[in-house]
């Protein structure tokens, strides 16, 4: 998955140093790019629907959006920048949405709702982290096994049917629906999950080794990492992430179903990578992939408020993420 | 919800009493059903593939023969294909898209093979021996009456009226569309924005949310399917918006509760049931056997039969709970 | 270390290998490419587990894999593919495995300042703790390589052939590191191919050939070349450069490159020479002088300003492809990432260049694969590549038989013009000899050489004429046999400010 | 993407060398192990269906539904082992079977339709490849916008609708209604792709530089190869398999349609994966892909013939890649 680069050298020869810190600024240059692009939708925004778009709801609305994958986006942030992918991410946060909501789990109360929702999804985690780390899969082949076999689980665990929240546990609901200082629960949530994905990996060993075995497997290991076991703990964390998530969706579709997080897989790495993290791994930044879940989610909002129908969505759509790369990457040559 | 099975057995039970009667339910020659439908990953479809299993269940002489639900239609080609093989006495047929399994269809009727077609249609009549359905078009109609007549009691002039779609590319969807669309031409009205949310809840949330947005003051919405509807429900919540109603679609126990309990803005929902796949296995067996249906007086099962969309609104969702399918 | 074996699925690499190490001594160890030094150290620091054999350590016998065991052990090493994580800071990649920290989270500032102290020591404060390992320089990373070495405080510290990457200057800098440590008490082993290195900072020296050890504890200072190299290698070999032809024997050939002006901003500028065929003319200068972009710039791989004119024709800038097939060829400084395709045989890297000569019909691009092996088979054989498989992967040879590949590879096909950076870099005495006559053989075939190392001696040795590079420039240019090692090193340090007598010598 | 490895370098290290030929020899017993899997699922049909599994009639029915997909994992093996990925197979498909069968298309008969589809292809799959060879896109994103903006452009051109292939060009649909020797047209048409790509990758310079330009794209790149012209034909080559599969869709199904060859991409990259191509490029081979394909494949037919539930297809299919992964794994571990 190499971009190919023939002018100049495989090696990035940015130019160097400077007091500002050079992987500080390249950070800072990378996501200049990104927020470059979300400005500019913004403006759209503001151009075709100035009554709709900037208001305090609507931005509420965005984030209250993308808190659900956006928690999973993290996650899929440490498995990829660690060198791996995890396609089961949509399928675990189905599966532990269902598990929390049988009519058995629930009689349990709220508490144990979530922490029925966390367990699922952090042991389906850490499955796939054996088949990867100690069975040797290949990372695409084992986790789509797992998204495979957990939608099917999913659906034979609700009769293939949506289950609702009851009354009683409404204090899962109300996540979403209760607000402090004008954000629902839930934006909290995301926003302190985003808070210790970054504080792990940029402020602990954890997160730097997670660039060292996803970089430079062998390197790690000379250097006496333990490959294996930090294989297995990114996965359980990537699963970790779709319990927490599964939680939210539960919040805000009062639901728990087999057909929740379809296709997150998909988005989630595609937040990750146009935030700047190879997919051959060894690099990346959690701020990067948020902002590239932003801009998707604000594209979205940005065509339902201006009516387009799912075909002229579409078409959008593409070229907007080909404008917004091509744009980053002008960005990344004239730096400020 | 699937927390209460009890519901799904009443759901499927009392559907099969208009079509069959004591006489052609004694048992006959043994028949082999075959069956395929899109993947049950949606509560309608679920309650198809279920009630034509239970509908099959109540007969010694049937042998039920499901395959691989999928949503892809080559394989949809090749499970039919393999029961064409497997020789089944006849088959039913809910296709991904009529037009595209048209031809294996033709090919089981040319192989011998009587054909029950179930919801969305061939094209050629050739392809089919038998067909029952919904009526889109007509639930489309019935929900555009029951937004347009309801406004126009208001008194409402330029109403804010949104559809949230089922799945864009299906003709149903866009029969449901037309229907509902040249209904509200009646009252001179039109459809404001209109979105698709593919069926499943949680799109039905993220839709919503967004049309919620771009729209400040709303006086209708049609939301296409009740399963998705939860997600369009919540949402609303969530926003704590209520100065509008909602009418929904297909007819789920869940919201014919909702409806009955005038706790939210759903306020009345079009029915598309699910019991015709019930009502398919019943016509297949027949036709297999060879008869007619009893009620009738032609001695063989009729060509077409399309159900009715009927509107359940709070004063009678009473009596239509018992046919609601658990979403 | 006691009669160590080491089986890889079809090559003993090691066949009972005994080694001794004193503590505060180098301790040398010598060999061909591929006699097994590197697995050896690779056994050492846990890396791999050895067949059969022990080791041990103050008397007792101890288990060193994993890693983390040896380096408990007070075991640290330097290994010979720079085994550095490019997505990690500098300070992350030295304390990466042992990072200080309080309940997980780095001590990023403490971990920094031992760093820069660390750099310090070892000449390069001028790296940056923060900075990112994969913006470094070759010679930088080896330096970081280092680095990491000494953060381990170890007991014995192994450096597999620590100086490839490194110029002159910096070995120097390397060996008070060295003299340093082993004032301490702390034992060294040290592996390279530059026997005058053995010669300055060695003890005690152990030669290993094709994975037995021949002789152990010899006095590194007083054992005659001739002996060592004959250990080595079993046969009698020069050491020794080819002649050259004599001066001038050059004038009246057709020019194969003419340079005008090439400036890249920031990298060089007004680098102006030509090459006529038959002459190999070598660039000297310091590490990070720009030689290496220098040669990328002719070769097509960057866009600089000026003008490149081969043969007589205009090479357009930007393509490799272009300078190809106009008869040019390099053999790139970082081997592992800029030539060698890994997973593949050593058969497919010889072959990758020329890949065109062996399609019948050419139009169709069906290749005949008899012709290509065959082909491969002839050149693996003439570069005396080991083993002698050429389908063998390449990344199971060592890494002095995969720069034979990668030289293989331009002499598949006729070239007007080779670019060799570092061409022998951890290449043993004997190969380089071998390689030494065949650059030389292929310059009196017609075709001229560009040659970058940063072996003074090399440079001076083989070329014909020495073009000095400092910062960018070309200082001074003469006949090779005009110039001796001192004198290069003094131009290529001296700053023109504190010399501007060098102005004149200035190339125009 | 590397896979965990930490007990050996990261390096596969399949036993060596003798005279039999290195490579040669790993191809074979990689694909013994994909091999003994299709043995042990075609036992378990045996078992489980003896009347119906063996038949011809199954048979050519397996290869039928094989063909489409067949075609595109051809092309997204070039891809792959050339270092890059393209999501945008289905949607291709799609706008190509779309494009060919619009009324104005139809109107010129069916060699304009073969051949407009195969344009289609071709020249989408030439924009994926000038996005990443020369616009510098990362390849999962670049495509991934093709992919959506491909679906989007279908569903434009065909206003969502159905569109089906008419009377007079049933010279398509013959191509799966015909039969010469038992098995239908469209099965030689995949015999063919898969024989022609497997000599372009074997047999050919074009070949040999993909697994260079997916291995180490600097070398190959100093090596004089232009590594961006070779990217580029490789998704144009991907496109033109899309192009081929569209003309196969259109006979099975007799349509044109936005919704054909939903989550192919997922299938034939599963399918090159399981194959034993590295996704991270350089390695791989056509071989390995259609026996990976033909697992799935076979894999769906037994569920169909055994009538199992959705849920515990879904269910069933997760273990079975995991075992047959790891039957792999084991048969690469005592070769024959
Ligand atoms: N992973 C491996 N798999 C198979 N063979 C290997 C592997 N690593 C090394 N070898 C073989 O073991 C032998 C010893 O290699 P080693 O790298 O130790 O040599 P070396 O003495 O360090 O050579 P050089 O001076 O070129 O670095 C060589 O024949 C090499 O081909
Ligand atoms: N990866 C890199 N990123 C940033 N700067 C680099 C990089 N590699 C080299 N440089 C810088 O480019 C300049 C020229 O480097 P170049 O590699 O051409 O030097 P060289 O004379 O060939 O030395 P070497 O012996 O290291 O090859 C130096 O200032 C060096 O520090
Ligand atoms: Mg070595
Ligand atoms: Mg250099």
């Amino acid at each position: 998955m190499t971009e190919v680069d023939q002018a100049a050298p495989a090696r990035p020869r940015v130019k160097a140093a400077g007091p500002g810190g050079w992987l500080g600024r390249l950070g800072e240059v990378r996501h200049l790019g990104l927020v470059a692009a979300l400005v500019l939708l913004a403006i759209v925004g503001l151009v075709t629907r100035p009554e709709n778009f900037a208001t305090a709801s609507n931005l509420v609305s965005i984030l209250a959006l993308a808190s659900t994958i956006g928690v999973i986006t993290v996650g899929m942030t440490f498995v990829i920048i660690g060198g791996g992918i995890d396609l089961s991410v949509g399928a675990l946060m189905a599966l532990a949405s269902v598990w929390a909501t049988t009519l058995a789990t629930q009689s349990y109360g709220p508490v144990v709702i979530i922490v029925c929702a966390v367990l699922v999804g952090t042991g389906a985690g850490l499955l796939n982290g054996i088949l990867i780390a100690y069975g040797r899969m290949v990372p695409f082949i084992a986790t789509l096994a797992m998204m495979v076999a957990g939608r099917g689980l999913a659906q034979r665990m609700s009769d293939q049917r949506t289950q609702l929240v009851q009354q009683d546990n409404s204090m899962i609901v109300s996540l979403s629906t209760t607000r402090v200082l004008g954000l629902p629960l839930l934006v909290y949530v995301f926003a302190l999950v985003v808070l210790l994905g970054w504080l792990l990996l940029n402020r602990t060993t954890f997160g730097r080794r997670t660039y060292a075995v996803g970089g430079n497997p062998e390197a790690a290991r000379l250097a006496g990492i333990d490959v294996r076991r930090h294989t297995l703990m990114l996965y359980a964390l990537s699963g970790l992430c779709c319990g927490i998530a599964a939680v939210l969706i539960m919040a805000r579709t009062t639901t728990g179903s087999s057909t929740h997080g379809d296709l997150y897989e998909l988005d989630a790495i595609a937040a990750v990578i146009i935030g700047g993290t190879l997919l051959s791994g060894g690099r990346g930044t959690i701020i990067g992939a948020i902002l590239g879940l932003l801009i998707f989610t604000v594209i979205t909002n940005l065509f339902i408020l201006n009516g387009l129908n799912t075909a002229d969505q579409l078409i959008a759509k593409g070229a907007i993420i080909v404008a917004a790369v091509l744009l980053q990457r002008r960005t990344l040559k004239t730096p400020t | 919800t699937s927390n209460e099975p009890a519901a799904t057995q009443q759901a499927s039970a009392p559907a099969a009493a208009p079509v069959a009667k004591e006489g052609n339910d004694a048992p006959g020659e043994k028949v082999v059903i075959g069956f395929s439908a899109p993947a049950a990953d949606h509560g309608w479809i679920a309650a198809i593939s279920k009630n034509a299993a239970d509908a099959a269940k109540q007969y010694t002489d049937v042998e039920f023969r499901p395959v691989e639900p999928t949503n892809d239609i080559n394989q949809q080609i090749s499970a039919v294909e393999s029961l064409i093989q497997a020789k089944v006495n006849v088959l039913v047929i809910l296709p991904n898209d009529g037009q595209q399994l048209n031809q294996v269809s033709r090919q089981a009727m040319d192989a011998g093979i009587p054909v029950v077609n179930v919801d969305r249609v061939f094209p050629d009549k050739l392809s089919y021996r038998a067909w029952i359905g919904g009526d889109n078009y007509g639930m489309g109609v019935a929900a555009g009456h029951q937004i347009g007549k309801t406004l126009k009691d208001k008194g409402v002039s330029n109403p804010v009226i949104l559809e949230i779609q089922g799945i864009a590319t299906l003709p149903l969807t866009q029969d449901r569309s037309r229907g509902f669309a040249d209904a509200l031409k009646t009252y001179g009205f039109t459809v404001t924005a209109q979105q698709d949310a593919k069926f499943t809840v949680e799109s039905g949330t993220q839709v919503a949310t967004n049309l919620l947005q771009a729209h400040k003051k709303i006086d209708a919405i049609w939301n296409h399917d009740d399963d998705q509807g939860i997600g369009v429900l919540a949402a609303i919540k969530e926003a704590g918006r209520d100065e509008f109603f909602m009418v929904g679609g297909a007819g789920s126990a869940n919201a014919m509760r909702d409806i009955q309990a005038d706790s939210g803005v759903l306020k009345a929902t079009v029915t598309y049931p699910p019991t015709m796949a019930a009502s398919a296995i019943k016509i297949a067996r027949l036709i297999a056997q060879g008869k007619g249906m009893s009620d009738l007086l032609e001695q063989q099962v009729p060509q077409s039969i399309t159900l009715a969309s009927e509107t359940i609104t709070k004063d009678n969702a009473a009596q239509y709970l018992p046919l609601g399918f658990e979403s | 270390m006691r009669h160590i074996v080491k089986q890889f699925p079809g090559v003993r690499a090691l066949d009972g290998v005994d080694l001794e190490v004193r503590a505060g001594e180098v301790h040398c160890l010598l060999g061909q490419n591929g006699a097994g030094k590197s697995t050896l150290i690779k056994i050492l620091s846990g890396a791999h587990e050895p067949d059969e054999g022990e080791v041990l350590l103050g008397g007792a016998p101890v288990r060193l894999a994993p890693p983390t065991a040896a380096m408990g052990h007070g075991i640290a090493t330097i290994y010979q593919e720079l085994d550095l994580v490019d997505g990690l800071s500098v300070t992350e990649n030295i304390f990466l495995g042992h990072e200080p920290a309080t309940f997980g989270f780095s001590r990023r500032a403490e971990a920094d300042r031992a760093t820069a102290a660390l750099l310090k020591r070892l000449g390069h404060g001028e790296i940056r703790p923060r900075a990112e390992v994969g913006s470094l320089s070759p010679a930088h990373k080896q330096i970081v390589s280092m680095a990491r070495a000494l953060s381990h405080s170890a007991r014995l510290i192994i450096m597999d052939e620590p100086s490839a990457a490194l110029d002159h200057d910096e070995v120097g800098n390397l060996f008070r590191v060295i003299r340093d440590l082993t004032s301490q008490g702390v034992a060294v082993i040290y592996i390279s191919h530059r026997l005058e290195e053995i010669r300055e900072i060695g003890d005690r020296v152990t030669v290993l050939k094709d994975g037995r050890t021949v002789a152990v504890g010899l006095a590194a200072k007083d054992t005659p070349t001739s002996r060592i190299v004959a250990l080595m290698t079993g046969r009698d070999v020069e050491y020794a450069f080819p002649p050259r032809p004599a001066r001038g024997a050059h004038e009246g050939r057709p020019e194969v490159l003419r340079v005008e002006n090439l400036t890249l901003p920031g990298r060089f500028a007004d680098v102006s020479f030509t090459i006529r065929a038959g002459e190999i003319v070598g660039l000297a200068g310091l590490v990070g002088s720009g030689r290496s972009e220098i040669i990328e710039a002719i070769y097509g791989a960057r866009r600089p300003g000026g003008r490149v004119v081969l043969d007589g024709r205009t090479v357009r800038p930007g393509s490799t492809t272009r300078a190809v097939r106009m008869g040019m060829g390099l053999a790139p400084e970082e081997r592992k990432t800029q030539a060698l395709l890994l997973d593949h045989s050593v058969a497919h890297n010889i072959t990758l260049a020329s890949l065109s000569r062996y399609t019948r019909p050419r139009w169709l691009g069906r290749l005949d694969r008899r012709a290509e092996s065959a082909e491969a088979e002839r050149l693996s054989r003439a570069l005396d590549i080991r083993p002698p498989d050429p389908r063998r992967p390449i990344r199971t040879l060592s890494g002095g038989n995969q720069q034979k590949a990668v030289l293989g590879r331009w002499l598949a096909e006729d070239r007007k013009l080779l670019l060799l950076d570092e061409p022998t870099r951890g290449v043993d005495v004997g190969a380089r000899t071998e390689l030494y006559a065949l650059v030389r053989r292929l310059a009196d075939d017609g075709i001229g050489v560009l040659l970058v190392s940063s072996e003074v001696p090399e440079v001076l040795g083989l070329a014909d004429r020495v073009l000095v590079i400092r910062e960018g420039r070309i200082v001074h240019e003469a006949p090779a046999g005009d110039l001796d090692e001192h004198r290069v090193l003094d131009l290529v340090m001296v700053s023109t400010a504190e010399n501007p007598s060098l102005e004149g010598a200035r190339h125009d």
